[in-house]
């Protein structure tokens, strides 16, 4: 029998920004915590993403339910703002707008029918652009490729990494344990109760297990379906704001394509890489060459003062998607004190409240948040899905909205 | 100071002036030099001022890596100096912080 | 245990004595010094160089396999023109050339010089130990510009004989 | 990041870095019939052969006795003597997993195709904290060398040197050459760490080297005027009352240097830590083949030594990616790359080269057995 390194009330696997929230809200709720990173904090979409703040991206795959992520994404802002209040780490998050830019006639038509149905949905908040007011906040975009865009300012940005390590920081403050190059093997059940996990050096026991792995959790829990997308992120020099507003943008068409300015001057660039033939790895973190030039050229393109300047960091993170769009949060149906919060293609503005709510539930047995449509069983039974090869977040969406 | 006469090297080769603008005044340099070598040459070492703590900041590692001798050139910030040649009429100015940029369209 | 260098001679202050090269290397006999200039090639670590060897066109110096080897001279007979190539070819400038039997009162001493500017025969100097210490005084002998062998002079100084074992460098009066 | 137009270049070998190592690696496989491109980030070629304005050790083989910068004029005229096309003022930014280099002249950005790379990038700094090391003219050792002896310009007049290693000692001798007084040379540890003939040298020509020493703050406003130094115990603790000022107007700062390793990093290659050689090193065989295939590693970038060493480990790569693109008979390639690791065996020995000896083999079995 493995040896038993030690007892907790719950296990978190992962420690991207979802799971550190996790441990953070369990660890102030007096619970007995203990974190495992197969790496290190925010290795996983947490270190390599863009750090990008979008409340809604409002595409067709979920227009429909515009309402209920704000309610979660909204509720993710607030906690954010608390945490500034208190937490030692600045993670930098500041609500600066984002852009959401059509680049033809057909996307800005689009943008025009899809605001009609957020407005429907009681979203008040949403702006469209045209050309004209689009160029007037960013006047550097190239007016050749812009037809016009649309707004959210509660949008904003954040250091991925500091969030990461502010709330695995304060989490440690309350005494949870925070075990980085800790590779969970698997998660021990036994007649459909979780009894903890395995690790290398033997067996951590826990009635909770919550797993916060994002494009990794199928490996763990094979029934959920939520399949790793791999994506590039590259950062250039720092630089000055550019009046009058700071820079943030998605683009509409190929929203894996956005750039943002951080706090401290860098660009952070972002789009797809979807994984090559023939064996199709979208766990391979190694960069090619012209997927780089791709990502470089396309949002130069856009922004063309990005010409002169120099990058100087790129990674391949791997993100999660499900077949919804919509992240898997709550309780694994058929395994008792299994908890999911995976499957994010916008962690930055969901990791703070997922983390909440696998603590309340965890605590309480229950959530203020209604989580039933995200429920990770939501897609047993149902034919896996066969999604093109290969896949990136775009195409994933394309896929599922042809009949929309 | 430039060494004139070196006991290795032998003499300064021959090279054509250049008049650099360092913050508004004119100083002399020579073709082939970097700028941060024409400026510690005509006694200016303060080559930046960083953004947080606006401390003064010059040449570090002089093979362009560390990124601790950028200034605004021609109107273009974080130029590493300590590998950029000089140009006749290079406008160079101290760079505080994140220093001015225009976008390219400058 | 020292890391480096050969671990007994005394690493604390980068000064080199006349005991250790006589313990390590060997130092001429007043015997030798009788017969006209000698090499003393103040290399005293096992360090991978050779030049000093193959530059000496009498085959005077012995470094051998491996290129590690501490320099040796091998010249009982006095064959040494005082040419000087071993003292330009130096990496270490460690290479020097006593003549004690320049006169008798008094010793030459040639030694590397890169420095600017150049001192001029005839003028007074003030001879430097191997500490850096002022010991006697002395004058510039000989001034051998070396543009062919790229730039290492050799310049011989005059110093009192019996300063001969220690003084190593040179200061110029006016300085 | 100028739009990227992705036109493709094509080479049979590509050699990043045109320092010692690159060079060699260079000629050496132009000399067997190969197609190479050298690149190089800088104006010239050369790295740093043309700061070294001393005499190189060594033997007859190794070129000693002459002086780094004329090995460097020795070297290029061999590179065009052999066909090396090189290109100047070129940054490599992108080091890709299927040997590609994503190229950039300022200008444009281009895509090469390379069958074969060597990766020789060299090395960089080491800086060393403490308080006010950040004023201006505070720099490191080898940035006051490449200012006083390639840009000709005495950057200060009144020097403290941290750091009694070669580069401390020879950067001490050379500042003092260039018309500067070198106030001291200041160790943390006991003993001096260079060669004691360096040493020697600048003791003589009355530059003190203070063991267990170290700087503890420096002062100054736009640049460096004064620098504190002070008398340490065995755990780098300043002995109260040991203080002294110093009037200095330049700091060099002299401790150590390491690989700069990113591109490899980027490909993806195997490291191992091994702090003889300045830290993290890639992993090579004993041809300096990394752990990815068809990339070769030299000089500095696969662990910190001179320059003889760099430019025989080049030589080592150079024929080995000759032999691979079936330009030379093995056996014959076989036999000059025995000769260029005869060569690094005779300058890896002495108290000096044991230590790097046994972290290259650390490496070569670390290579054998991932």
């Amino acid at each position: 029998m493995a040896k038993v390194l030690q007892k907790a009330d719950a296990v978190v696997i992962g420690g991207g920004a979802v799971g550190t929230a996790a441990a953070y809200h369990l660890a102030s709720r007096g619970k007995k915590v203990v974190l495992c990173e197969m790496r290190n904090i925010a290795s996983g979409a947490t270190g390599r993403c863009g750090g990008m703040v979008v409340h809604c991206y409002g595409r067709f795959l979920n227009i429909e339910k515009t309402d209920y992520r704000l309610l979660f994404t909204r509720a993710n802002t607030e906690i954010m703002k608390e945490y500034q209040k208190t937490f030692e780490i600045d993670f930098e998050f500041r609500q600066v707008g984002c852009l959401d830019i059509a680049i033809d006639e057909k996307e800005f038509d689009d943008l025009k029918k899809l605001i009609e149905i957020q407005r429907r949905l009681g979203d008040e908040e949403i702006e469209l652009l045209d050309k004209k007011d689009t160029l007037e906040i960013m006047p550097n975009l190239n007016p050749d490729m812009i037809y016009g865009s649309r707004l959210r300012c509660s949008d904003g940005n954040l250091n991925p990494f500091f969030l990461a390590r502010a709330q695995a920081l304060e989490a440690q403050k309350l005494g949870a344990g925070i075990l980085t190059h800790t590779k969970v093997e698997e998660i021990i059940v036994k007649n459909d109760e979780v009894q903890g996990v395995k690790v290398p050096d033997g067996v951590i026991e826990a009635e909770h297990v919550i797993n916060a792995t994002n494009g990794w959790a199928s490996l763990l829990t094979e029934e959920i379906e939520v399949i790793p997308v791999r994506e590039l992120a590259m950062v250039t020099e720092r630089l000055p704001e550019l009046p009058p507003q700071p820079f943030e943008m998605l683009c509409y068409g190929d929203f894996a394509y956005g750039a943002t300015q951080t706090l401290s001057g860098n660009y952070n660039l972002g789009g797809p890489g979807p994984a090559r033939p023939p064996d199709y790895d979208y766990f391979d973190e190694r960069i090619y060459a012209d997927e780089v030039l791709r990502v470089m050229s396309y949002i130069s393109g856009i922004f063309p003062s990005l010409n002169e300047v120099s990058i100087i960091r790129s990674w391949v993170g791997t993100m999660g998607f499900t077949p919804d769009g919509m992240p898997s949060i709550g309780p694994m149906p058929g395994i008792k004190g299994l908890f999911i919060v995976a499957g994010y293609a916008a962690g930055m503005s969901w990791a703070a409240v997922s983390g909440k709510i696998a603590s309340d539930y965890i605590c309480d047995g229950r959530t203020s948040f209604p989580i039933e449509r995200m429920d990770p069983g939501r897609f047993f039974g149902k034919p896996k899905v066969k999604w093109p090869q290969p896949y990136d977040l775009t195409v994933c969406h394309d896929f599922l909205t042809q009949g929309a | 100071m430039r060494i004139k006469e070196h006991p290795i090297l032998g003499k300064l080769p021959e090279a054509n002036e250049v008049t650099l603008v360092v913050d508004g005044k004119k100083i002399k340099a020579y073709e082939g030099e970097m700028i941060s070598a024409a400026l510690i040459a005509s006694g200016i070492y303060t080559f930046r001022y960083t953004s947080k703590k606006k401390e003064p900041r010059g040449v570090f590692c002089a093979i362009g890596r560390c990124t601790d001798c950028v200034m605004e050139v021609n109107g273009r910030p974080n130029v590493r100096t300590c590998v950029t040649p000089v140009e006749d009429n290079m406008v160079i100015n101290t760079q505080k912080g994140l220093g001015v940029w225009h976008g390219g369209r400058g | 245990m020292s890391v480096n260098g050969s671990s007994l001679i005394d690493r604390t202050n980068g000064i080199i004595t006349l005991e250790e090269i006589r313990k390590y290397n060997g130092y001429p006999s007043e015997e030798r010094f009788s017969k006209g200039p000698v090499p003393i090639i103040e290399c005293i670590e096992e360090i991978p160089c050779n030049p000093c060897e193959t530059v000496c066109n009498r085959n005077l110096i012995k470094v051998g396999t491996p290129i590690t080897n501490c320099p040796r001279l091998i010249d009982p007979d006095g064959e040494c023109t005082g040419c000087a190539q071993c003292i330009i070819i130096c990496p270490g400038l460690a290479v020097f050339i006593v003549d004690k039997t320049f006169s008798t009162r008094e010793a030459s001493i040639s030694l590397p010089y890169e420095e600017l500017p150049l001192p001029e025969e005839g003028e007074s100097i003030i001879g430097i130990d191997r500490t850096g210490r002022a010991v006697c005084e002395g004058h510039i002998h000989k001034v051998l510009r070396n543009r062919k062998f790229s730039h290492t002079n050799v310049v011989t100084i005059v110093i009192p004989k019996h300063f001969a074992d220690d003084v190593r460098h040179f200061q110029r009066r006016d300085k | 990041m100028a739009r990227g137009k992705g036109l493709t270049m094509k080479t049979e070998l590509a050699v990043i870095g045109a320092g010692p190592a690159g060079l060699c690696a260079a000629i050496e496989a132009a000399k067997n019939g190969v197609d190479v491109t050298l690149i190089d980030e800088n104006r010239t070629a050369g790295g740093q052969l043309f700061k070294q304005i001393h005499r190189f050790f060594g033997s007859e083989e190794h070129l000693a006795g002459i002086r780094g910068f004329e090995i460097g004029d020795m070297l290029l005229e061999d590179a065009e003597k052999y066909g090396v096309k090189v290109l100047l003022d070129t940054v490599v930014w992108g080091l890709f997993p299927d040997l590609k280099l994503g190229l950039s002249d300022g200008k444009s950005v281009t895509i090469m195709e390379a069958q074969k790379i060597v990766v020789s990038t060299g090395a960089s700094e080491n800086s060393l904290s403490f308080t006010g090391w950040t004023l201006p003219n505070i720099m490191g050792a080898g940035a006051a060398q490449t200012m006083v002896n390639v840009q000709r310009v005495l950057p200060g007049e009144k020097v403290l040197i941290i750091g009694s290693g070669n580069v401390g000692l020879i950067v001490a001798f050379q500042l003092l050459q260039a018309g500067a007084e070198v106030v001291a040379v200041v160790e943390a540890l006991p003993e001096v760490r260079g060669y004691q003939v360096h040493a020697s040298k600048i003791v003589r020509m009355g530059i003190p080297i203070l063991t267990n020493h170290t700087i503890t703050r420096a002062e100054g406003d736009t640049r460096v005027r004064q620098a504190e130094i002070a008398q340490i115990d065995a755990q780098f603790k300043p002995l109260a009352g040991s203080e002294t000022i110093l009037d200095v107007d330049l700091i060099c700062i002299a401790v150590g240097l390491r690989p700069l390793a990113e591109l490899c990093w980027m490909a993806g290659m195997e490291f191992e830590y091994e702090p003889q050689l300045g830290g993290f090193v890639p992993l090579h065989d004993e041809s300096m083949q990394s752990s990815i295939d068809g990339i070769w590693v030299a000089g500095d970038v696969a662990g910190i030594e001179e320059a003889s060493s760099a430019m025989e480990e080049g030589r080592l790569a150079g024929v080995a990616a000759a032999v691979s693109l079936d330009k030379i008979e093995r056996k014959l390639g076989g036999e000059s790359m025995d000769q260029a690791r005869l060569r690094l065996r005779a300058l890896r020995l002495g108290p000096y080269g044991d230590n790097r000896q046994e972290s290259k083999e650390r490496i070569i079995q670390r290579y054998y057995a991932m």
